[in-house]
């Protein structure tokens, strides 16, 4: 896909290549770091307020909020909060009082057993459906495979996810219906956080294998004498995989951080729901914290899948090097 | 004679009558027909006329002020009778007359908050395009940190700096898919910039502005159409998202995103009440996908048979 | 069947034999639509007795290929596109057919019509037969096909910038066909795999690099060395050269003469460069709209050129055998294949048309120069020539439009 | 591809049908008390956070002083008694050897260290009142002497927020205090899965007997129907804040119980005194007289609340029957609205943050306000800036709730309705009389029982008269249990202490 940004690399061995990357990542974060900050320090609501609650008397809130630093000038703040997350150090939780790294540290297993195990659900339904749709395009089973795998799309998260558990935790009373208790408790949410993504990753999977299978070399396999399934998942999938893998790696990304409906519906302790908390108690150190670190997050899954490119496409790996 | 068929992948004679076809009738006019044949794409397109048709005459159907908004205590949560169609509400409003008058302001948030994205990201990502170098650099860094920052906040940053209602809404909604658009914009700009037409517009004096917005942007609209026509589907969704965290419309405006985040606690007891606008929900976004997947293999060339 | 083709061989080909058919019938100018049809019926009939009177006519070697009638059509978007119309050629072992025309003539459909390789949809082969030893390729079943493809007939396409798998290490690419069509291990496919690089020029070490790593004549060579590896009886080369540059072009078509005379392949050239017809074929057919318009021997074409189209064709090119005074290109645009002209197909381009040529369809004749040609204004040569019992059997094949 | 992906896709059933078993094996034994409540606890150290779900799981963890019966009298716990010395002093007696969870004894000088960290901490330092000085007479007695004389002073005592904290835990802890809280109470803090669950061990040396069940667990279960599934699925024993729907669920499951009570906890609709129309009397009155708070409770609780004239509960020492209890009066309503020249009435906006049941109660109360042609326009306004915004003045009329924690009047009428606490501490009608002030100065000041009971009374008669807030209903809180578990006692205040809570065997 983005095989400029690759193309710079060339010549560089792949260290170089991944040390270019994670130091374009610096003022991305920078960025982020500053305009979380703004909009946290921008909007009405006061973080002195919030903690101490509907009763809390002028002086009280007052002095809380010098006692948090709350009256210095946003620069000095902002430059405080670079300066500590250098040494990192993300501060504590105005409401809490943890440590944010800590809580990250702590809740970011959950969010990626999630994320992870919504990709691989998404991964499984989504690239045979599409596979099935494209060589069989404008047929019976390509309609209705993609009517089926857009309908998970088309279904708000949490409405799906209120869905799975009437039917799986109250009428069949197979899986927990929330929480984090056992490994069975992950797969309803995963399964809600998957179908959304199974549908994006069919599209995806259904339009690469499209374009690859006009290619004159699918021709070139054809002619040699390859028998149709061989044409297709030797010949074709490898070369369609490549924008499905920057989906999927789309797909992971935004599973880190934008699963909060979901997290909610199941009670699933994430770092989704840990921001969108913090956002709502003006939390700015765990929002900034979070923002951040899912960003870093999302970039890292972004270079893993250009990693990942290397070992499909040649063509690519050779421009590491 | 031979040189434009090595690019291509088709036999020569199927692309030899894609090629004369244009002689003959409009771009449009082919995408029309191209689309016209695509089932799928024309199952969502029904749809979605239906969808138009109930928000354009809502009025017509049932009123605003006294049914649509209309409570009636002594009859909370009734199924669907032969009096109310879909049932009630847990005020007693028809929920019917309130899906149909929802229609409005669901397309209303979907559609407008999409053109608000378009204008402001597609500007972007064409000025960012067309000039390139450090302008381009600049906007798109810019872009790539609002990626970064989940949309959630961005929507709550504004519904709290201000205010809740159908505007900010919209706004809040659209902030978040801004930067997609201009990288949609940019992207076609790009491989459109250096094409002859755009060369020789600069030779006969057109100025910047004019070659973006008479030569370049209509070009480059075919993807952003498609994009559109997904990004509506989603923003409707994210509508439903925002009512859930409990940032969506306000009430008493019927919406189906609220209607379906406010109903959930009676799931189990009416169904009725979050059923139909979760249906609407899931089938007018079917739809929009499929028009949007069907626009996609008319406008592309290289999926056409 | 087989005796059908040998009827056929008395003949120099089989347009020379439709043309006599359609003199027989006396007036074939004016001939109409329905009587075409009657025609067909009755010939078809009669087509069976050919079939039992002459069993035993023997000799010159087999044709190893036959194609007769093959009409292959597109439907986008609801428009039926005619790609090709009526074809019918025939090979023989180690004989070199060039197929020549501009860009959207058919040519690489038809070429995908033998091979079984017309994508479907939207393409569709809705009549006409593809005779491959004795056998019509249409009608094998998909997996009896695919022995065929590779193995027996082979094909080269025309752009190896795309021809190539570029996930796949070219060696692998070699060695798969052979792998499927020779019962040998995977290690000794990867020999054999090695000795066709070698054969085409490439070093062996170089099994393992992927066709990024090669340039566009290289890469052609591999394409080769794909296309040659089991051995194939048929080759048909989709416009090998045209996309390499001029001095790898030579080289390429050097390379595939001698392969082709080394292991006797046939093979069917497919190009729009008359001077690499002039240099590797033996006969010639030249394609317009779909339709093979004048076909023959090489030198009876290249000389004494009948159909107007082909004649403006070597016109437009510079000093061929100084046919032409001076560059004289083709007024007008090859048809909209959804929208075929009436009658003659060149009509509107014809400079030599006449009325009649709008309305009535040409149907190939045997002209006096030896050849055959589609055009109203040629003159059949008399009837003579060609034993009746071939006629009926033509006038078959004739009727699939 | 087809293979691996049905072999997936195998893999995938095979996990379900394992998950289904794995979980009915777990469910077998029963050492734990799994609670389910709406959201997670912020930080276990009472002095940093005034919030319900902290506070649920701190009442386990914690002793005070004092503490609360079902039936609101301040009985003894940590102090076994007191004496009133004079109006400013109180000395205390505390209870002997009570043990902390990490083995110190609890001395008067945890008492006084906690005391003191409380006044400091501007969170709740508001509950501590007008404590002066805390002073340590010996081991188990302890003085606590005010500014001036505080009636609520014993009911303050008894708040989570005053829970006693040993000083040695405290000091060793630092900032990560209220992640390992150390207290007295019947169970000691194990384990906090952040997000997810509380774990609880029972303290083996507690001075009131040892718990019958050794583990407790908090889970945080953040939607309401949820929290019924998991009641229903047998994933809870017990479930906090069934939803006003789920009630009959509960009631009528086979293996469920509901216990409901009337809570300490008030909704109101409150006007900004300060704007116009709200400046006058006869509009807010107007207004008492077309809201129908019955209607409200139906539609938006399903009947879980009890309308009210006061905005302190029944349940709160000083509430005060003799208030006027407004009914809905349409013709009164408008002539009040005719007299005060809105004839043709209003436009205005009501503020109200997302809390589903109060953007409910905003849409009932601007389809009865129309009836007076008060044109009623509903602002949801996010819970920061909500806050932000009503404690600076800016809405016209807002939905807000307050809890009266400690069971006194004062601390549900003095932050309310007194002009020195306008905005953030709690009047946020920004309601200004000079008389009021007295009055409820007064009533503080007071520690006379009498006394005081007759002032809230006037209070609250001259509040319904004034109105500067039209109380809409006393919540009425509910438990959802399993059959077997037992002994458990709502507490009004909503931290239900889990002590005496068995299973039946």
């Amino acid at each position: 896909m983005e095989y400029h940004l690759l193309l710079l690399s060339d010549r560089y061995p792949m260290y170089r290549f991944i040390l270019k990357r994670l130091f374009l990542l610096l003022p991305v974060l920078l960025g982020v770091s500053l305009l979380v900050f703004a909009i946290m320090s921008f909007t009405p609501g006061d973080p002195a307020q919030l903690i101490l609650g509907e009763s809390a008397p002028a002086e009280a809130v007052a002095e809380l909020r010098e006692e948090m630093g709350l009256n210095d000038p946003f620069i000095v703040r902002y430059a405080s909060f670079v300066g500590n997350a250098i040494t990192g150090d993300l501060g504590r939780s105005y409401s809490t009082g943890r440590e944010v790294f800590g809580e990250i540290a702590s809740r970011f297993p959950n969010t990626l057993t999630l994320a992870t195990l919504g990709v691989l659900i998404a991964i499984v339904i989504g690239v045979p459906v599409g596979i099935i749709s494209a060589t069989r395009q404008y047929s019976l089973i390509d309609s209705s495979s993609m009517v089926v795998a857009l309908l998970g799309v088309s279904m708000p998260n949490f409405w799906l996810g209120l869905m799975l558990i009437l039917v799986f935790s109250v009428n069949l009373g197979w899986l927990p219906s929330g929480g984090f208790s056992d490994w069975s408790s992950v797969i309803l949410p995963a399964l809600t956080l998957g179908t959304g993504s199974a549908a994006i990753i069919t599209r995806m999977t259904r339009s690469s294998m499209l374009e690859v299978i006009r290619q004159d070399y699918i021709r070139t396999a054809r002619a040699k004498g390859v028998a149709e399934n061989v044409v297709i998942n030797r010949h074709a999938l490898k070369n369609a995989l490549i924008p499905v893998i920057t989906v999927i790696g789309l797909q992971f990304g935004y599973l880190l951080g934008g699963a909060v409906l979901t997290e909610t519906v199941y009670s699933w302790p994430g770092v989704g729901r840990m921001m969108v908390d913090a956002i709502r108690q003006k939390d700015t150190p765990t929002v900034l914290g979070t923002v951040v670190f899912l960003a870093a997050a999302f970039s890292l899954v972004n270079l893993a899948v250009d990693i990942l490119y290397g070992f499909i496409d040649p063509r690519i790996k050779s421009q590491y090097k | 004679m031979s040189q434009q068929i090595t690019a291509d992948t088709l036999p020569e004679a199927v692309l030899e009558a894609t090629r004369s076809a244009p002689k003959k009738r409009s771009q449009w006019l082919e995408v029309w027909q191209h689309l016209k044949r695509n089932k799928m794409a024309m199952f969502g397109l029904v749809i979605l006329s239906l969808v138009v048709f109930a928000a354009v005459f809502a009025d017509l159907i049932a009123d605003y002020e006294t049914v649509v908004i209309a409570q009636n205590l002594s009859d909370r949560l009734q199924g669907p009778s032969a009096q109310y169609w879909m049932g009630t509400d847990e005020f007693g409003r028809d929920i019917f007359a309130r899906m149909i008058h929802g229609t409005r302001v669901s397309l209303m948030v979907g559609v407008l908050s999409v053109a608000i994205a378009i204008m402001i990201g597609g500007t972007l990502g064409a000025v960012a395009g067309y000039y390139g170098g450090r302008l381009d650099n600049i906007i798109m860094r810019v872009m790539d940190i609002f990626l970064a920052v989940p949309s959630i906040l961005l929507a709550i940053a504004i519904v709290s700096a201000l205010g809740a209602n159908l505007i900010n809404l919209m706004l809040a909604i659209a902030v978040s898919s801004i930067p997609s658009y201009a990288r949609v914009v940019r992207a076609s700009v790009l491989s459109l910039r250096d094409q002859e037409f755009i060369e020789a517009a600069r030779a006969i004096g057109a100025s910047d502005t004019r070659i973006i917005f008479r030569h370049i942007v209509p070009n480059a609209l075919a993807p952003v159409i498609v994009q559109g026509a997904l990004g509506v589907a989603t923003a409707i969704l994210s509508t439903a998202g925002l009512s859930f965290i409990g940032l969506g419309i306000q009430p008493p405006e019927p919406e189906w995103g609220a209607m379906l985040a406010g109903g959930r606690q009676y799931l189990r007891h009416a169904w009725h009440v979050t059923t139909f606008p979760g249906l609407a929900i899931m089938i007018t976004i079917l739809a929009l996908n499929l028009l949007g997947d069907g626009l996609r293999d008319a406008l592309d060339p290289r999926l056409k048979h | 069947m087989t005796t059908i083709l040998k009827i056929q061989i008395k003949t120099p080909n089989n347009r020379a034999v439709q043309t006599d058919q359609k003199t027989n019938q006396g007036q074939p100018q004016i001939e109409s639509p329905t009587q075409d049809i009657h025609q067909s019926k009755s010939s078809s009939e009669s087509n069976q007795e050919s079939n039992q009177g002459h069993p035993k006519i023997s000799s010159p070697p087999p044709d190893l290929l036959s194609v007769q009638g093959l009409t292959i059509t597109y439907e986008v978007d609801g428009e039926i596109t005619q790609a090709v119309s009526d074809l019918s050629l025939t090979l023989k072992k180690g004989e070199t057919l060039g197929l020549i025309g501009e860009t959207g003539a058919g040519k690489t459909t038809a070429a995908l019509g033998l091979m079984g390789l017309v994508p479907h949809p939207p393409g569709k082969i809705i009549g006409g037969k593809v005779v491959y030893e004795g056998e019509d390729l249409l009608q094998l079943s998909e997996e009896k096909m695919r022995t065929i493809r590779g193995n027996k007939i082979s094909m080269i396409f025309q752009d190896p910038m795309t021809s190539l798998n570029p996930v796949m290490t070219v060696g692998d690419q070699i060695a798969e066909v052979i792998l499927i069509h020779e019962s040998v291990t995977k290690s000794q496919s990867v020999t054999k795999a090695m000795e066709m690089l070698e054969m085409v020029g490439i070093p062996g070490a170089r099994y393992a690099d992927y066709p990024h790593q090669f340039s566009g004549g290289m890469k052609q060579r591999v394409v080769i060395a794909i296309a040659l590896a089991c051995n194939p009886d048929l080759l048909i080369a989709d416009e090998p050269t045209t996309a390499l540059d001029v001095t790898i072009q030579a080289q390429v078509l050097d390379l595939m003469k001698a392969l082709k005379e080394k292991y006797n392949t046939a093979m069917i050239m497919i190009t729009h460069d008359l001077g690499v017809v002039a240099q590797v074929c033996d006969k010639v057919a030249i394609m317009y709209a779909g339709e093979i318009v004048e076909s023959g021997p090489i030198r009876d074409v290249y000389q004494n050129t009948q159909h107007p189209y082909t004649k403006g064709l070597f016109g437009s090119i510079p000093d061929l055998n100084s046919t032409a005074e001076r560059l004289n290109p083709i007024k007008g645009l090859m048809p909209d294949p959804t929208d075929l002209p009436s009658g003659c197909r060149f009509h509107p381009r014809c400079p030599e048309a006449t009325a009649l040529c709008s309305t009535v369809r040409p149907e190939p004749v045997i002209t006096n120069a030896g050849h055959s040609v589609r055009c109203l204004n040629c003159q059949p040569v008399p009837s003579t020539v060609v034993p009746p019992e071939a006629l009926k059997f033509v006038a078959q094949e004739s009727h699939h439009v | 591809m087809k293979y691996s992906a049905k072999t997936a896709i195998a893999v995938a059933l095979t996990a379900l049908l394992a998950g289904c078993g794995g979980q009915e094996e777990t469910a077998q034994v029963r050492d734990t008390l799994i609670v389910a409540q709406g959201a997670d606890a912020k930080t276990l150290d009472p002095h940093a956070t005034n919030d319900q779900p902290s506070a649920r799981v701190a009442a386990q963890i914690y002793n005070q002083l004092l503490t609360i019966d079902a039936d609101m009298n301040v009985i003894p716990d940590l102090a076994v008694s007191w004496e009133s010395v004079d109006a400013n002093t109180t000395v205390f007696k505390l209870r002997q050897g009570v043990k902390f969870h990490n083995g110190e004894e609890l001395k008067a000088s945890d008492v006084k260290f906690t005391l003191d960290r409380m006044i400091d901490s501007p969170t709740v330092a508001h509950i501590a009142g007008t404590i002066k000085t805390v002073d340590v007479i010996d081991d188990y007695t302890i003085k606590i002497t005010t500014h001036q004389p505080f009636g609520p002073l014993l009911y303050h005592l008894t708040h989570t927020a005053s829970s006693i904290l040993s000083e040695k835990a405290v000091t060793e802890a630092g900032d990560n205090y209220g992640q390992q809280p150390v207290g007295t109470g019947p169970y000691k803090f194990a384990d906090w899965a952040a997000g997810d669950s509380i774990s609880l061990t029972v303290n083996g040396e507690y001075f009131d007997g040892v718990q019958e069940i050794p583990n407790v667990t908090f889970r945080n279960i953040i939607e309401g129907t949820n929290r019924t599934i998991a009641l229903e699925t047998g994933e809870v024993d017990v479930a906090y804040d069934i939803e006003p729907i789920d009630k009959d669920t509960v009631r009528n499951h086979e293996n469920l119980q509901l216990l409901e009570g009337e809570s300490l906890s008030i909704n109101y609709f409150g006007f900004n005194t300060r704007k116009k129309p709200f400046g006058d009397v006869r509009v807010r009155q107007a207004i008492g007289y077309a809201v129908n708070s019955q209607d409200i409770i139906d539609a938006v609780v399903m009947g879980s609340g009890i309308p009210t004239n006061s905005s302190i509960s029944t349940r709160v020492f000083g509430h005060s029957p003799e208030a006027y209890k407004y009914s809905q009066d349409y013709e009164k309503a408008r002539q009040l609205m005719v007299e005060a020249g809105y004839a043709d009435g209003f436009k205005t906006t009501i503020w109200t943050n997302d809390n589903p049941v109060r953007v409910q109660i905003a849409q009932v109360l601007q389809a009865q306000l129309r009836k007076i042609n008060i044109d009623m326009a509903i602002e949801v306004v996010e819970w920061g800036a909500f806050l932000d915004g009503i404690s600076r003045g800016e809405h016209d009329t807002y939905l807000f709730g307050w809890v009266t924690v400690t069971g006194d009047a004062d601390y549900g009428l003095y932050p309310l309705y007194h002009s020195s606490a306008h905005g953030g501490a709690g009047n946020r009608s920004f309601y200004t009389d000079t008389k009021m002030d007295q009055m409820l100065d007064a009533a503080r000041e007071s520690v006379n029982v009498e006394e005081r009971k007759a002032l809230y009374s006037d209070i609250q008669i001259q509040l319904q008269k004034e109105l500067p807030h039209y109380p809409i209903y006393v919540g009425i809180q509910n438990v959802g249990l399993k059959k077997d578990v037992k002994g458990f006692q709502l507490s009004p205040a909503g931290h239900h202490k889990l002590k005496g809570v068995d299973f039946e065997s």
